[in-house]
């Protein structure tokens, strides 16, 4: 995956300004910046939400089309959402059984009588979703409406729903905003885990340094559109254009 | 065919201007008619995203207590000032049977605890009124009647005092409630109240006052425009099927603009009445006005799916 | 106690997926099945059946496939009388051009016909949202019931504009028309509704109706994950009006039998959409609890006072009943928004926790 | 366990009685809170997701009505006044303010538009809160570009700060502050917190904040709550409970050995002591 | 007790304005007959209303409510008439429809259970085309008649055969519907007959429609002597409203109040002055023509009752006496309400009697007789109805037919 030169303008706004960076196979990517820097805008270009108004996106070596984000989803770009967007009045399963729905294929008409096929689907899937779920610890709430859960579950669950698709590109915005110290270490610990298990690439947006510090192999660094870092975590820190915009006097 | 379509009917405005202008101005009025309801329906919307059904009923309600009151003898201005009260008493009980335990439920839940509203006052209404179509107090009230009959290019265009006072109400009107709106602190709670209603509690603007407020202004809308429609063609029941015309105005106009509210109540006046006269009734077999508008709207929302001065809608993630 | 569910272990995911996983609720259906197949028809009399138990279960339909658009795919549509509407022209068509069809097919594929239209009125709801796409099915509602009044071929040039169901026989039975009994016409309804509730059940349950709901709760989320929304949501529109239409069919050939356009307008959509929201957006047996309330309540009201004996002049009574269902729409609204369906399940998590408060 | 806060009665703002909440008939979620805010205090709720924090608070400024919730037991007091019936709105006008989880900014509405209605409950005049608007701006520099734009538009940053800038518009005796620094980064988080330490120390509000950034918190809140699943389960001032072994490890994620890598965090399930 | 008679009335609802008189006269009528004579041949009535708001469903259920005591339907609105008329078939129960319905249910072959008395709106129709031409129908030809309809069955109703007429004398027939939600505004209808300037405008109207079409006339200046009703369109109070302006319409009516019928008397003493009336003004056309409803119906269960020789007669028993309906100006003087309907005659074959009817004019104030009594062009009409009618029962197949009438 890579970026060529996008500019995004919203109205007078020009959310991002003239960037390019890449993302390797296999790697955990993060993009940190302040706030309304335009990280999330960068996502939402990247899976086709938003069409930059100049600018290419490459997509395994070649430039990928103009196309609609459920088209983009299908390619293998899966994600998750700053502001959580799962399906309130669905259970846990259903939400994450709406991630497979890419490799489901039985008919209308198949599935409205149920045997057969539709079934056999049916059951496959959700071995596959079971298996998910496994992983990511939420076997207690699968039944459970995800309207009532507290937020960081609901956080596990959107992952749950991107990993199902099984992508190869998975996209993170901010997946750790809200959590406490020991939620962080069990979603560093899952996104590391998917990162090795599946050779998923990621890209991650994040304001705890830590975390970003510690997960990434590489870092770019926006401020108001404009890219002003990329490099390894460590050359990222000490950059001073960063520090000033970002990350300010250091504690600790 | 193609002639009937593209030819006649323009020959026919040219040949005939005078007629043209009249139904212009047939168009004019009804659609101030309509951007009156309209008004109504995007107060309340504005204040609590509820799509008020029940504001046909309240035209009707608002007028037949008028006309009630007087009947029973009491002066007519007198009768105003009591409509005004029992409308304000409606905001209240509304606000308090209805609103108060429904706050937060999604749109359409309240959408259809306003036509719950709009049956009881149907219901309420013929108990207390009688079906019977009444005589609104026109002449009581001091608005002229009778008309002005003009000639331009030597044909025939007859103005009714009547419709000339509608206009000149609905401006005032909806000029005040453009400044309200705008300028002032209600105003400005009415708009958050609209957008989170989470919030707005938590900034400490009171649900209450704020709902009473917009509905007893509905209500005073209602019965203006019951005391418009009333003079042209009598209060009656029947009366609450206008709430179908004012949807479309809405739609065009956008569901949160009062602005829109008007322009698409005059485009949506004008334009069904040409649609009807010069096609409409030559070669569909008339009647198209049931559903113009409301095809009118769809095709501009085709084009702008939050009306003309609707309020974008705003789709982030 | 009667409601435990603890103790019942499913050993696959195939069991799990059962359409009653719980041994309770599957007693339960059985038991309305056993009434409406065997109990109703011995005990009802004509009364019932043509006041009750058969538009029960053609509102029941109808509810059911407006449901799946509004309540499971989030459409808002004000238009289900005049797809309603479609089907029943569609169907007096059919069996008056083509007299040798057999009335249940004729009725069968009705549907398809109000699928067409009401996929074409869905097109809107690409752009078009909430509120706004009232307006889509608002202008098929008048544009379609004012068709049914011009378009004279539709009614067969019948001077009065309205349309009369005929006589139609299956082997020398009659189904429709005055010649059929209201038994024959009732288990006829039966026999369709069951079907089309079945495979509506599995429609949504399985990935469509997945698909469906995704696209109500967040329709951008649903197209990021990788959900066509046009392929969604014309579905949608496409498997509702089927429903609707064959349950406008049934609604004019095996209950009113004759029928002007102005029955299709917006009071009946306006029903059937109580019906639903009354009983529960997004459920299914919603549908039919609601059903029971909105058609039966004023047969109820109505009769109450007659059997106490107490005299009420029949326009003041009209004018309370009004009154009456207004505020029981309110009412039910507050108790439970959404639906009864909710409520029902509240007092299934409560009999299940019970005798514990929570 | 520890009970409420030792500190003496008439300097208690807020107190919360052993109150429990259930939502939607059935879903009990605090069983029995109890806690205490210090007149011109900084006091942090603490704990994980779901433990109860934003409920604790909706609960105290009577928000849960509309989520279909309520206080089923136990009391609320401000100012020695049962307040728990009060409508929100009377409880503004009392002086207590709550900033949402989630911003909550009206998104129609321009920033100053929002910061406007801030006011909505004061009647001091326009010289007043113009006053107090150029106070915000000054706070916040960066609301003061985008003052004309709608709110809807703006970053999560931006509207966070927003949401706060429309609390201090009520000039509020306390604020409840639900997760400011969610979704911030890091520099803006801390400059948040200096702005409530500011805001506190200068104007003498106090503040009961919920938070996730137990580290942060801790920083500068004065007395601190730690609530797990409905419960506080522990409470103390806020240089105590930062030494405190447990809640280094689980809430500041400092071992033994100083801070570990989050690369190294091992899946190895852990308990809490205090729940086993 | 006593014969069960209901009505399905319609006192709410849209169609109120004008259901509200009409069934108050026709119960007062009922009520004056119980209070005088102990009913009809010493059996009481049991005039009973079922409230069905103009509405079919609620109509439906009304009559299935009712049939199982009921000797007679009185349906109201053609929706409901057309609804019904298959069922009574099977369930053996005469409508009773006067002045309303199915034009061809004139036919009593076909429509053996229904009955449209004392004339048909295919008789209005022919009655107005007569007034208008004058008495010389080929002087229609060349003119030009609006008809403005209400876009419903009802409204519907004279088209065929005004069609007919047309083609006929060679007039120019100009239907313009009317729409259930525009009947309170009516300006684009009034706009095309100021386009079409048309020589006479016939009104089709019912409930709101009437009083919306004649302020809108008032306001458009059409001259109101060239605008004639059917007699649904011709209420007092729709007139009231623009009082003095509509002074000059004219509504065709088999009915006629005179106020000083001794039928009026009977009515004031045992029935208004015992407060069982609901009504204000009895006096208008709408409350008199009601009264001679339920004179229909009273006549009808007489007439049966005389023949069976039995009180209690049962629906199929009233069917005969419908069929056998013998309203001389004899029969007019002894039931006092001589000059309130034409004298007519019903019989196996003819359902309707075809009485004939005035025309009615406001005079500003209230409704006066404007012509001598006016009778429908038989001949013409009479085929219309038997290929109608016939073309109704091949439709329905299989349609039983009463084969012994001549
Ligand atoms: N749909 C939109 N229309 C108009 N402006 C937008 C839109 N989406 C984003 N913006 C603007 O683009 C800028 C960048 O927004 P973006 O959400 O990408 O920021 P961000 O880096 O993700 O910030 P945060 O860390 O606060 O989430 C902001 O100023 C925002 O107001
Ligand atoms: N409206 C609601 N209906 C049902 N349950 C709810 C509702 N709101 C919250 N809950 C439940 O109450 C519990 C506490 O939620 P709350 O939001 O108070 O937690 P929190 O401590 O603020 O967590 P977070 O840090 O994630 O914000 C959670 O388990 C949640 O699922
Ligand atoms: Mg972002
Ligand atoms: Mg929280």
């Amino acid at each position: 995956m890579e970026m060529r030169n996008i500019t995004l303008r919203f109205g007078g706004v020009e959310a991002i300004k003239d960037i390019s960076f890449d993302i390797r196979e296999g790697e955990i990517r993060a993009i940190i910046g302040p706030n309304g820097a335009g990280k999330s805008s960068m996502l939402n270009v990247i899976s086709g939400f938003y069409h930059p108004q100049e600018g290419e996106v490459w997509y395994k070596g070649a430039p990928r089309p103009s196309m609609k984000p459920y088209e983009v989803a299908r390619m293998g770009v899966g994600r998750t959402f700053q502001n959580i967007a799962l399906f309130e009045g669905m259970t846990v399963l259903d939400n994450v059984m709406t991630g497979r729905l890419t490799h489901m294929k039985a008919s209308l008409w198949e599935q409205a009588i149920w045997w057969g096929k539709a079934e056999r689907e049916e059951v496959q899937n959700r071995e596959q979703v079971e298996k998910i779920i496994d992983f990511l610890e939420i076997q207690a709430i699968r039944k459970t409406p995800v309207g009532r859960l507290p937020y960081g579950l609901k956080k596990r669950v959107e992952l749950a729903r991107a990993l199902a698709a099984e992508p190869s590109l998975l996209l993170l915005d901010e997946p750790m905003a809200g959590m406490n110290v020991e939620e962080k270490e069990d979603m560093s610990r899952f996104i590391l885990d998917v990162n090795d298990e599946f050779g998923t690439t990621i890209a991650l947006i994040e304001h705890d340094m830590g975390v970003v510090m510690d997960l990434s192999d590489r870092v770019v660094v926006m401020d108001y559109g404009k890219k002003i870092g990329d490099g390894t975590p460590g050359e990222v820190r000490s950059n001073q254009d960063v520090i000033e915009a970002y990350l300010g006097v250091p504690h600790e | 065919m193609l002639n009937k379509i593209f030819v006649a009917p323009f020959a026919e405005m040219v040949e005939a201007p005078d007629f043209l202008m009249q139904v212009l101005w047939e168009g004019l009025v009804s659609g101030v008619l309509y951007s009156l309801i309209a008004l109504g329906f995007v107060l309340i919307y504005r204040s609590s995203r509820i799509f008020n059904f029940a504001q046909g009923i309240m035209v009707v309600f608002a007028a037949l207590t008028l006309v009630g009151l007087h009947e029973m003898g009491v002066p007519a201005w007198i009768s105003v000032v009591l409509t005004l009260g029992v409308m304000f008493g409606l905001a209240v009980t509304v606000e308090r049977v209805v609103l108060r335990p429904l706050v937060g439920q999604p749109d359409i839940i309240l959408f259809m605890a306003t036509i719950g509203i709009t049956l009881f006052l149907i219901g309420f209404g013929e108990i207390i009124f009688g079906g019977e179509n009444k005589q609104m107090i026109t002449e009581e009230l001091g608005i002229p009647t009778g008309d002005f009959v003009l000639e331009p290019f030597g044909g025939l265009l007859i103005l009714q005092h009547i419709d000339i006072t509608a206009v000149v109400v609905a401006v005032l009107l909806v000029t005040a409630l453009l400044l309200f709106l705008n300028k002032t602190r209600m105003g400005r709670a009415i708009r958050a109240l609209g957008d989170d209603h989470q919030a707005a509690l938590s900034v400490g603007i009171s649900l209450q006052t704020v709902w009473v407020l917009v509905w007893f202004i509905a209500g005073i809308i209602a019965l203006v425009t019951g005391i418009a429609w009333g003079s042209r063609a009598g209060v009656s029941f029947a009366l609450e099927v206008i709430a179908y015309k004012a949807l479309p105005v809405l739609m065009l106009g956008g569901l949160e603009s009062i602005t829109g509210a008007i322009i698409g109540g005059l485009m949506i006046g004008m334009l069904e009445k040409m649609f009807e006269i010069y096609w409409g009734g030559p070669l569909l077999g008339g009647n198209t006005e049931s559903w113009f508008a409301y095809v009118l709207a769809l095709i501009v929302l085709l084009f702008r799916p939050q009306g003309l001065f609707g309020e974008k809608i705003i789709e982030r993630v | 106690m009667l409601y435990r569910t603890a103790g019942q272990f499913k050993t696959s995911y195939r069991t799990d997926q059962a359409l009653f996983p719980i041994r309770q609720d599957a007693f339960l259906l059985g038991v309305i099945l056993i009434c409406a197949w065997v109990v109703f028809p011995l005990t009802a009399s004509e009364f019932t059946f043509q006041t009750l138990l058969t538009p029960i279960l053609i509102y029941s339909l109808a509810a059911l496939g407006l449901n799946i658009l509004t309540g499971f795919a989030g459409q808002l549509s004000l238009g289900t009388g005049a797809f309603m509407g479609v089907g029943a022209y569609a169907c007096y068509k059919m069996v008056t051009l083509m007299p040798w069809l057999n009335p249940v097919v004729a009725i069968l594929l009705s549907g398809v016909f109000s699928a067409g239209v009401g996929v074409m009125f869905g097109i809107p709801s690409l752009r078009i949202k909430g509120f706004y796409l009232a307006i889509a099915t608002l202008a098929a509602q008048f544009f379609l019931v004012w068709l049914f009044e011009k378009w004279a071929w539709l009614y067969n040039y019948n001077a009065s504009g309205a349309i009369q169901v005929p006589n139609l026989d299956i082997f020398g039975l009659y189904v429709s028309g005055p010649q059929a009994s209201s038994i024959t016409q009732y288990y006829l309804v039966l026999t369709i509704v069951s079907l089309l509730t079945y495979l509506a059940i599995n429609l949504t349950r399985g990935n469509l109706g997945r698909t469906w709901k995704a696209t109500r709760d967040m329709d951008i989320a649903a197209e990021l994950i990788g959900i066509n929304l046009m392929r969604s949501k014309l579905t949608a529109f496409a498997v509702s009006s089927y429903i609707v239409g064959v349950a406008g069919a049934l609604f004019v050939f095996m209950w009113r039998g004759a029928a002007e356009p102005n029955l299709f307008d917006i009071p009946l959509s306006f029903r059937v959409l109580f019906i639903a929201i009354i009983g529960g957006l997004g459920s299914i047996l919603g549908n039919y609890l609601g059903a029971i309330l909105i058609v039966g309540l004023p047969v109820v009201l109505n009769t109450v006072p007659r059997a106490l004996g107490i005299e009420v002049e029949s326009a003041l009574l009209e004018h309370l009943n009004i009154m009456i269902v207004g505020s029981l729409i309110i009412f039910f609204l507050i108790i439970e928004p959404h639906g009864l369906n909710a409520l029902w399940r509240l007092i299934r998590e409560k009999l299940i926790i019970w005798p514990f408060p929570h | 366990m520890l009970d409420a806060a030792p500190a003496e009665s008439s300097d208690l703002l807020l107190e919360v009685n052993n109150i429990e909440v259930i939502y939607n008939h059935v879903i009990l979620v605090l069983k029995g809170v109890s806690l205490s805010v210090p007149r011109g205090g900084v006091t942090a709720l603490l704990g994980g997701n779901g433990a109860g924090k934003t409920t604790t608070l909706k609960a105290i400024s009577n928000l849960l009505h509309s989520e279909r919730g309520e206080v089923t037991k136990g009391s609320i007091r401000y100012r020695g006044e049962v307040v728990q019936d009060l409508d929100p709105a009377k409880l503004v006008k009392r002086g207590v303010i709550q900033v949402m989880e989630g911003r909550h900014c009206f998104e129609h509405l321009t920033v100053e538009e929002n910061l406007l209605t801030g006011a909505y409950t004061r009647g001091d005049g326009k010289g007043a809160i113009d006053a107090d608007l150029e106070m915000v701006y000054s706070y916040f520099p960066r609301l003061k570009e985008r003052r004309r734009s709608q709110a809807g538009y703006t970053s999560g940053g931006e509207q966070q700060m927003c949401a706060i800038g429309r609390a201090l518009m009520s000039r509020p005796e306390t604020i409840l502050l639900d997760e400011p620094s969610m979704g911030l980064a890091p520099q803006l988080v801390e400059q948040i917190f200096e702005i409530v330490k500011s805001v506190n120390e200068g104007e003498g509000v106090s503040f009961l904040l919920a938070e996730q950034n137990t580290n942060v918190a801790l920083r500068y809140a004065h007395y601190g709550y730690i609530l797990e699943s409905g419960r506080v389960v522990m409470d103390g001032p806020a240089a105590e409970l930062r030494e405190n072994p447990d809640v280094k490890e689980f809430y500041l994620g400092v071992g033994d050995e100083g801070r570990k890598s989050f690369r190294d965090v091992r899946s190895y399930r852990r308990r809490k002591r205090w729940l086993s | 007790e006593g014969i069960y008679t209901p009505n399905l009335s319609y006192r709410t609802g849209p169609f109120a304005a004008t259901g509200i008189p009409l069934m108050n006269g026709q119960a007062d009528y009922m009520a004056m007959l119980n209070a005088r004579d102990g009913g009809i041949g010493g059996v009481p009535i049991d005039f009973d209303e079922c409230e069905t708001g103009y509405s079919t469903e609620k109509g439906v259920e009304c009559y299935e409510r009712t049939k199982a005591q009921a000797v007679v339907t009185q349906p109201w609105s053609t929706g409901i008439t057309l609804q019904v008329l298959p069922k009574t078939n099977t369930d053996n129960i005469p409508i009773l429809a006067p002045g309303y319905g199915f034009s061809p249910m004139a036919n009593g072959k076909v429509f053996q259970w229904a009955f449209n008395p004392p004339a048909s709106y295919w008789d209005a129709a022919s009655m107005i085309m007569q007034y208008i031409a004058g008495g010389d129908m080929g002087s229609l030809s060349g003119k030009k008649i609006v008809l403005l309809h209400l876009d419903h069955p009802f409204g519907k109703e004279p088209i065929p055969v005004l069609e007919a007429m047309a083609a006929e004398y060679g007039f120019e027939l100009v239907p313009i519907p009317v729409g259930l939600k525009e009947m309170q505004n009516q300006s684009a209808q009034w706009l095309q007959i100021r386009r079409e300037r048309p020589d006479n405008v016939v009104m089709w109207g019912w409930g709101a429609m009437n009083a919306g079409a004649i302020t809108e006339a008032v306001k458009t200046k059409y001259p109101m002597d060239q605008f004639i009703g059917v007699w649904w369109a011709g209420h007092d109070e729709d007139l009231k409203q623009v009082g003095a302006d509509g002074k000059g319409y004219k509504s065709i009516s088999w009915s006629m109040p005179q106020p000083d019928a001794p039928v009026m008397a009977d009515i004031k003493t045992h029935v208004v002055d015992a407060g069982l009336s609901q009504q204000e003004d009895l006096n208008s056309v709408f409350y008199q023509r009601g009264l001679v409803i339920s004179m229909i119906l009273a006549e009808g269960i007489k007439a049966a009752q005389d023949h069976f020789g039995k009180g209690e007669i049962n629906a199929e028993e009233l069917r005969w006496g419908l069929e056998n309906l013998d309203i001389s100006a004899e029969r007019l003087e002894e039931l006092g309400m001589t000059g309130m309907v034409p004298p007519f005659k019903t019989s196996c074959s003819d359902h309707t009697g075809h009485s004939g009817g005035w025309m009615l004019e406001w005079d500003g104030e209230k409704f006066v007789q404007a012509s001598d009594l006016l009778t429908a062009d038989a001949a013409f009409i009479a085929p219309l109805e038997e290929a109608k009618s016939v073309e109704y029962a091949e439709a329905n197949a299989p349609w039983p037919v009463n084969e012994t009438c001549e």
